[in-house]
């Protein structure tokens, strides 16, 4: 099932000794790593094990220290991304790097749009990007500005560009974060044709599942060093495991068992009657108690993130009424929220989440100040004692507090989130796909915390595309088809086949037409 | 609503407001609705236009260019200077004026890119060099007396209902329409929009930054440079202190026509309808005749809030809710 | 015509004390005659000016007053006046032209003689030797070109006289103190000066305040003379801190009103140039100068 | 970047181009460093360079907090000519110097509440919401004056810009002492984190619970009041209000500070010390100006040069070829290179 082009003597791509160094920290040291001519290579490691540093270091975004990169046989050095492309080499990165004010297809066509007569032919790139998205079974309006449109949507859209410009070779930096199955197994269908057709391509995830369903070989990087290659089918899963994590992983987590009737006799933490707002979500009931995890399941686009939005005041309801401790409450921004003790890890973490250039320290304990308010400092000293406790708990791999969170790699900026909110102790915590980028061995620990704090009485209201995940720790999973709350499955009754199930019942081409809102969130 | 009328909604609101402006005005004055008030506002603000739509490009880019009203004086002196005392024809004394001064803007552009030093400063820079420049060559005001000078003056393209086009009016539509065709329908303009977007994505995207940055403000250069040949044409003279504070009126009209100052949004139409906006309250202004120096100022700034809060009012009724990109 | 006469004025701004003053006149002697004076106010800017030239042609005035802001840059637009016919008066700055039919007549001082008046009393009074600091306006203003053209005419035939320092103060007094300030710190603590010449009276104000401060006395130690004729300087000659100012009045519009009903009762062309005086005041007088002003501004 | 880098090290940049623009002053005229006792008030060239350079030092300071939003304050010398025209037209009505006092700096107040609401309620650029103040409030400050130059006699009040404290000039005193306070209110509170948080991501800032609204509006109505002392002490100093003129272009001189003394105009982390410093470059710069006594058609050439080469010893990309401790804060890149040019501009 591989190449059916004569495979040439020099691999597609061989990465020999490259070594990248930023202030303080050795993100590269002396990683090899081959690629062959139609091949799918999972390149593994926890998060900040140096993955995204190698696929920019490659392209050219980040200048190397030291090494050679050779592509079938001649050296390269691309000095920018533009000249990597001209090598035929395409990259999603890890964050979803495309440009918000722009519309889909100039996006999908941007330094390489069709010309004619020395202009753009807006027309024939209209009409060629709805062909690079069919495949993805994406019926978009390709003129709408791509910031329109949901984090998973855009995602598509930058691996179909990245998919239409790689001749050679393909790198896809964590594509899968904020897909949910079906789009998942869309992208494989999508990469499996590119590999027969000899295309080598790098693929970093954290979802083992889909290491082992496509991938041919693994390379493992541990603190910027490389661990080893592998053929995938050599290698049993707890060893890689180990091989990325250094140990073995502890035992998975058990879930809570609470019975459903004890705790539905809580009184709700909080209520919503009737909540919902115009051209967003659906007027919605929804009772969380303290001590359990709900979880909303749905497709791309089904309103998951809104509701949580207006749960957390992030967007004003224009509908309804929300009650915490049985006495009616205000929800008219974040703030609000906050002062009743939720908490919101947002879904777009660069835009909503981190603030770039502040200290982990001053990340973590900003939900906290802000709650406070800002007559009352927290002394520098706690403030240390805070993030430094956060970091431990979370493993959270930077160099020290001080660092600006922009610079730790996107899982260790998950990680900072969370701890955010945890410092602040919350009563709700409201997590937009939380696990997003998050490595095997933190997503254990993870979920580990979450279920401690949920014993200790908090609740928790999630957002997942992870079915296993919501299943593996939630009781009760409410899922939306069409930004409306359709179905509720409690106890016994969750299971992946279930959720499914309620899922697709009715919903003919579940990811065909995601119009865009005009809304646009602030 | 269509996809289409949301994007074009700024600009579909500011050209409202222009036109509910003139009809204002026009109730309230008369020999206000006559072609010759649209001719003069076409005309007067000709150079205005045309710096405009190079700030336009900068803005949209990201940046922003305060060099631009001292490129103006800064050319009409040098016009002046080669055409009165060192006897030059005209005609390659604009071919010097404009390499001069795009390559002024390009030389910023190359400095804000090498050194990434924020282009506010460096433009601010650049104002200074420009206006000093101006300043060595002459601080007197120099009279251009070639007779090229009286025939392109002369020249204008009229029409049989009265209109009269002339030689700036017609540059300054002539230059509004190549740049729409540059920003939507040319490699250079997706990437200037890329640009202004998220320098980084759009760098990882494969956008030059470097030719780009280096090109806009060139261009911005180079249309500063062709507003100072219109405003010689306009005054017959070179001037150092000339276009004083043109800077803050061509950026209040890129933003009036809908352009975010952080990048990325916005049509180089809205420009020119947000020109002719402020243009029309100069007018008014004019023919109200009888505000004092200091009741002017606060007409202005109340009218630029009165417009502001107009757009923002209408977008708001026609798109539901705040149309514009968020901010962040 | 029993028709009121309308007037456009193209003022330049208020950027000094006397503008404003030039404006209100323009105002009170309007209403004197019974014509409707529309005034545009170009906040010092050429392009304000030509539009406000431009609008008044077509709103239909009967005649169009211009402060001009700069000498040049006339001609197209006083062109389009002339064929619409309506008559032109130049306030208070003349302009250069190929062509003097385009306006009908100027009523202005002499920058230039401004200049000369003021550097022939230092003359006088110095006995011709003197080191003077120079407090320039604006640069590139025609006021302060001439000005200085003026004063320099004077320090050339006069050999013992020499300008030591010279410095733009922007026809402010902040800038004047500031600007002065140096001079003394540069000038051996002031007492290399001798005179300071300011190109306009607050530039004057501010310096002698920066002499005060320097422990020295403004009028003995260092002489102080200027050009405009605001209260101000008047009071402080009064007081003995300043010497000498050159008048420029600011009741231009005055004689260009009496010029133009002239003009449009019998069609007679008043003459091409209206001068007004550059009356030299000194402390004698100042106290019943300042009384007589000091409402007029 | 904020690395932990020590203080004094990282700000070697606006330091040493200060210590640079004064020995170059000194070569220039040898008396500059000269300082004697006139009046009981210090005398001498370096002393002008802090009095003069005070009300752009107060407008520095208000703006690095607005500019550490992302934002920007354009009217700050039109707020300057109300409150000087307020000060100077109450007094000559005969009003006592308290009630004068309180009337200037709560009309900068109200000028700065204006802008805030402007920017954090109406949303509206903060370089065209100020755009607006800064020219209506030219005309408002005009207005009162009626277009005149309002002088007054009022030693009280002149005791402001010209009268000294412990032989220190008044100016020099309100600056220090505004100077302190702002940096006690940002920084013994938790103001300046959310300041700097704000500007960064104000998304973000707001999802976390920052009351961002507030914040801006605070930084525009302290921004407002610095503006309103430099409007004092420029009137008190010229015992008058020249509204035309007072402050006119001095908030592009401010953001300059600001910007001189490394706050990136894009918002996020600011010093105010350092703006401050950034203030005193320019003012050396310009008194160095005005003692050499190069012709002024000159000034502003020789004034972008120094600025120009002030901000390359800081450009990012000039760090890379020069020693420097690690850490040092390069002004004028925005953001920490996540995504380092490429192409041409490596070495
Ligand atoms: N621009 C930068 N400046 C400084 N340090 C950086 C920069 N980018 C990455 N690092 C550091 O380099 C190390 C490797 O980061 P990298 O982003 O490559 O990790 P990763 O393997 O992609 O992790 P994740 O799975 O979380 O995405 C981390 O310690 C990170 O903090
Ligand atoms: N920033 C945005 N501005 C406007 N509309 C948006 C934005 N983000 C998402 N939408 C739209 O809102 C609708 C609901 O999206 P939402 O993000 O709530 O879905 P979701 O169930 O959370 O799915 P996802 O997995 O994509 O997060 C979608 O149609 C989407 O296109
Ligand atoms: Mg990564
Ligand atoms: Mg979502």
């Amino acid at each position: 099932m591989t190449a059916s082009t004569a495979p040439p003597s020099a691999p597609l791509l061989a990465i020999r000794g490259l070594s990248k160094a930023f202030l303080g920290v050795q993100a590269l040291d002396g990683v090899d790593f081959t690629l062959r001519h139609g091949e799918i290579h999972a390149l593994l490691g926890e998060n900040g094990a140096g993955k995204s540093t190698l696929i920019k270091t490659l392209t050219g975004v980040y200048q190397r220290d030291g090494g050679t990169v050779a592509l079938e046989g001649r050296e390269i050095a691309p000095r920018g991304v533009e000249e990597a492309q001209r090598l035929h080499i395409g990259t999603v990165y890890q964050e979803v790097n495309l440009l918000p004010n722009l519309s889909v297809a100039e996006n999908l066509f941007l330094g390489r749009q069709p010309m004619r007569w020395g202009l753009v032919d807006r027309g024939a790139m209209r009409r060629r990007a709805r062909a690079v998205l069919q495949p993805y079974g994406l019926s978009v309006d390709v003129t709408a500005p791509l910031g329109r449109f949901s984090v998973a949507t855009q995602q598509i859209i930058a691996i179909a560009r990245a998919v239409d410009m790689s001749a050679k070779v393909l790198i896809l930096d964590e594509p899968t974060a904020s897909l949910d199955a079906q789009e998942v197994a869309v992208l494989f269908k999508v990469m499996r044709t590119l590999r027969s057709r000899g295309i080598g391509i790098v693929f970093v995830t954290h979802f083992l599942d889909q290491v082992y369903e496509v991938c041919d070989s693994i390379t493992v990087l541990r603190n910027g060093r490389l661990v080893g290659e592998r053929r995938t089918a050599d290698l049993p899963r707890l060893d890689l495991v180990a091989m990325m994590l250094g140990r073995e992983l502890e035992a998975a987590a058990h879930r809570i068992d609470l019975g459903p009737a004890e705790l539905d006799s809580r009184p709700p933490l909080a209520s919503f009657k009737g909540f919902g707002k115009a051209r967003s979500v659906e007027p919605f009931d929804l009772d969380i108690r303290p001590g359990e995890v709900v979880a909303l399941a749905g497709l791309l686009g089904s309103g998951r993130t809104e509701t949580v939005r207006l749960v957390f005041g992030m967007d004003r309801a224009d509908k309804g009424e929300a009650t915490v401790d049985g006495r009616p409450a205000r929800l008219r921004g974040p703030r609000d929220a906050v002062r009743l003790g939720f908490g919101f890890c947002p879904e777009d973490r660069k835009k909503e989440g981190i603030v770039g250039e502040l200290s982990v320290r001053e990340n973590i304990i900003l939900a906290l100040q802000a709650r406070q308010g800002w007559l009352k400092p927290i002394p520098r000293r706690r403030q240390e004692e805070i993030a430094d406790r956060f970091i431990r708990l979370l493993d959270i791999r930077t160099p020290d507090a001080e660092r600006p969170i922009q610079l730790l790699s996107g899982g260790n900026q998950q990680k900072a989130l969370l701890a955010r909110w945890l410092a602040t102790e919350p009563r709700l915590l409201i997590l937009d796909e939380p696990t997003r980028g998050i490595d095997v061995g933190a997503h254990a620990e993870i979920i580990r915390l979450i279920e401690r704090l949920c014993a200790d009485g908090m609740a928790l209201l999630v957002v997942s595309s992870e079915l296993e995940e919501i299943v593996a720790y939630s009781r009760r999973v409410v899922v939306l088809r069409d930004r409306r709350h359709v179905a509720e499955l409690r106890g016994g009754e969750v299971s992946v086949e279930r959720i499914v199930a309620a899922i697709a019942s009715e919903t003919p081409n579940p990811i065909a037409s995601e119009t865009p809102n005009i809304e646009v969130r602030q | 609503m269509t996809g289409a009328l949301q994007r074009f909604l700024p600009l579909v609101v500011t050209t409202a407001v222009l036109v509910v402006g003139f009809l204002i005005c026009a109730a309230q004055f008369p020999n206000f609705a006559s072609w010759r008030v649209v001719a003069n506002l076409l005309t007067d603000n000709a150079f205005l236009g045309i710096t405009a739509v190079g700030m336009t490009f900068v803005i949209l880019s990201g940046g922003i260019d305060l060099s631009v009203g001292a490129v103006i004086g800064f050319t009409t002196v040098l016009l002046a200077v080669l055409i009165e005392q060192g006897g030059w024809h005209p005609v390659p004394a604009f071919a010097v004026a404009l390499i001069a001064a795009g390559g002024f803007g390009a030389a910023m552009g190359g400095v804000i890119h090498v050194f990434q030093m924020p282009p506010f400063i460096v433009t601010l820079a650049g104002m200074f060099i420009a206006r000093g420049l101006g300043f060595v060559l002459t601080t007197d005001s120099v009279p251009i007396n070639h007779p090229l000078y009286g025939e392109l003056n002369d020249m204008a393209l009229r029409f049989d209902f009265g209109l009269k086009l002339t030689l700036p009016a017609l540059l300054m539509l002539g230059v509004v329409v190549a740049a729409v065709v540059l920003a939507h329908w040319t490699r250079f303009g997706a990437n200037l929009y890329a640009l202004g977007g998220n320098r980084q994505s759009a760098e990882l995207m494969g956008v030059p930054v470097a030719r780009t940055t280096v090109a806009v403000y060139g261009l911005s250069g180079l249309l500063a440079g062709l507003a100072g040949i219109v405003f010689s044409l306009y005054t017959g003279a070179g001037y150092s202190l000339a276009a004083t504070g043109v800077e803050l009126d061509t950026i209040t009209a890129v933003v009036i026509g809908g352009t975010q100052l952080t990048g990325g949004y916005g049509y180089v139409v809205g420009t020119f309808v947000g020109v002719l906006i402020q243009g029309l309250i100069q007018t008014y202004i004019t023919f109200d005749g009888s505000l004092s120096s200091w009741w002017t100022k606060i007409a202005i700034g109340v009218l630029l809030f009165v417009f502001i809060l107009l757009q923002k009012g209408l977008l708001v009724v026609w798109a539901g809710r705040g149309g514009e990109p968020a901010e962040a | 015509a029993d028709k009121k006469l309308v007037v456009g004025f193209s003022q330049i701004g208020s950027e000094s004390g006397w503008r404003a003053a030039e404006t209100k006149t323009a105002k009170a002697e309007a209403d004197k005659r019974g014509i409707d004076l529309k005034i545009s106010d170009a906040q010092q800017k050429q392009e304000n000016q030509i539009k406000a030239v431009r609008s008044f042609v077509a709103q239909g005035v009967d005649a169009i007053f211009i402060a001009p802001v700069v000498a040049t840059g006339w001609d197209s637009v006083l062109k389009e006046a002339k064929e619409a016919k309506i008559p032109v008066v130049l306030l208070d700055r003349q302009i250069e032209t190929k062509d003097p039919s385009l306006y009908m007549t100027a009523v202005t001082s002499d920058t230039v003689h401004e200049g000369r008046v003021a550097g022939e009393w230092l003359a006088k009074q110095t006995g011709g030797k003197c080191a003077v600091v120079e407090l320039q306006g604006t640069v590139g203003s025609s006021p302060a070109i001439n000005r200085k053209k003026g004063f320099d005419e004077i320090v050339a035939k006069n050999p013992g006289m020499k300008i030591v320092r010279t410095q733009s103060g922007d026809f402010t007094r902040a800038k004047g103190k500031e600007v002065m300030e140096s001079f003394i710190k540069a000038e051996n603590g002031g007492k290399g000066i001798c005179a300071v010449y300011a190109h306009n009276d607050d530039m004057a104000v501010g310096a002698i305040q920066a002499i005060k401060e320097a422990g020295l006395k403004p009028g003995k130690d260092i002489l102080v003379v200027s050009i405009d004729g605001v209260p101000d300087i008047f009071k402080a000659m009064s007081e003995g801190e300043a010497n000498a100012t050159v008048e420029l009045t600011p009741n231009m519009a005055g004689p260009a009103y009496d010029a133009l009903i002239a003009f449009k009762k019998d069609g007679k062309a008043p003459p091409k140039w209206i001068q007004t005086e550059s009356a030299l005041f000194t402390p004698d007088t100042a106290k019943a100068e300042y009384e007589r002003r000091k409402d007029a501004y | 970047m904020t690395l932990s880098a020590p203080g004094p090290a990282r700000n070697l940049p606006q330091y040493g181009a200060l210590i640079a623009v004064l020995l170059a002053n000194w070569l220039l005229f040898p008396d500059f460093f000269a300082i004697r006792l006139q009046d009981g008030r210090l005398f001498g060239s370096l002393i002008d360079v802090l009095n003069r350079g005070a009300p752009v030092a107060l407008l520095a300071v208000g703006m690095t907090m607005v500019i550490a939003t992302r934002g920007v304050d354009l009217s700050v010398g039109a707020v300057m000519a109300i409150s000087g025209a307020i000060a100077a037209t109450m007094t000559g009505a005969g009003w006592s110097l308290p009630a004068v006092l309180a009337a200037s700096l709560a009309a900068g107040l109200l000028c700065g509440l204006w802008n805030g609401v402007l920017v954090a309620v109406l949303r509206i650029q903060p370089i065209i919401a100020t755009l607006i103040l800064m020219v209506a409030g030219r005309g408002i400050a005009q207005l009162v004056t009626e277009g005149q130059i309002v002088t007054f006699t009022s030693p009280a009040l002149a005791f402001i810009g010209s009268g000294s404290f412990l032989t220190v000039p008044m100016p020099v005193v309100l600056t220090i002492v505004l100077l302190a306070v702002t940096a006690l209110l940002v920084r013994a509170t938790a103001l300046g984190l959310m300041i700097e948080a704000v500007g960064i991501n104000r998304l973000s800032s707001a999802g976390a619970g920052v009351n961002t609204p507030v914040v801006l509006v605070a930084v525009y109505v302290w921004c407002g009041l610095c503006a309103a002392v430099a409007g004092l002490i420029v009137t008190a100093d010229i015992r008058g209000a020249d509204a035309n003129n007072a402050g006119l272009w001095l908030e592009l001189d401010a953001i300059l500070a600001v910007v001189v003394g490394g706050t990136s105009l894009l918002g996020g982390r600011f010093g105010l010390v350092l703006s401050v410093v950034g203030a005193l470059i320019i003012q050396s710069m310009n008194t160095g100006i005005l003692l050499s006594g190069f012709k002024p058609e000159f000034n502003l050439i020789v004034k972008a040069g120094v600025l120009l080469v002030v901000l390359l010893l800081q450009s990012p990309t000039l760090t890379l070829f020069l020693p420097r401790p690690r850490g040092a804060r390069p002004i004028g890149t925005v953001k920490p290179p996540v995504a380092p040019t490429s192409g041409g501009a490596k070495p």
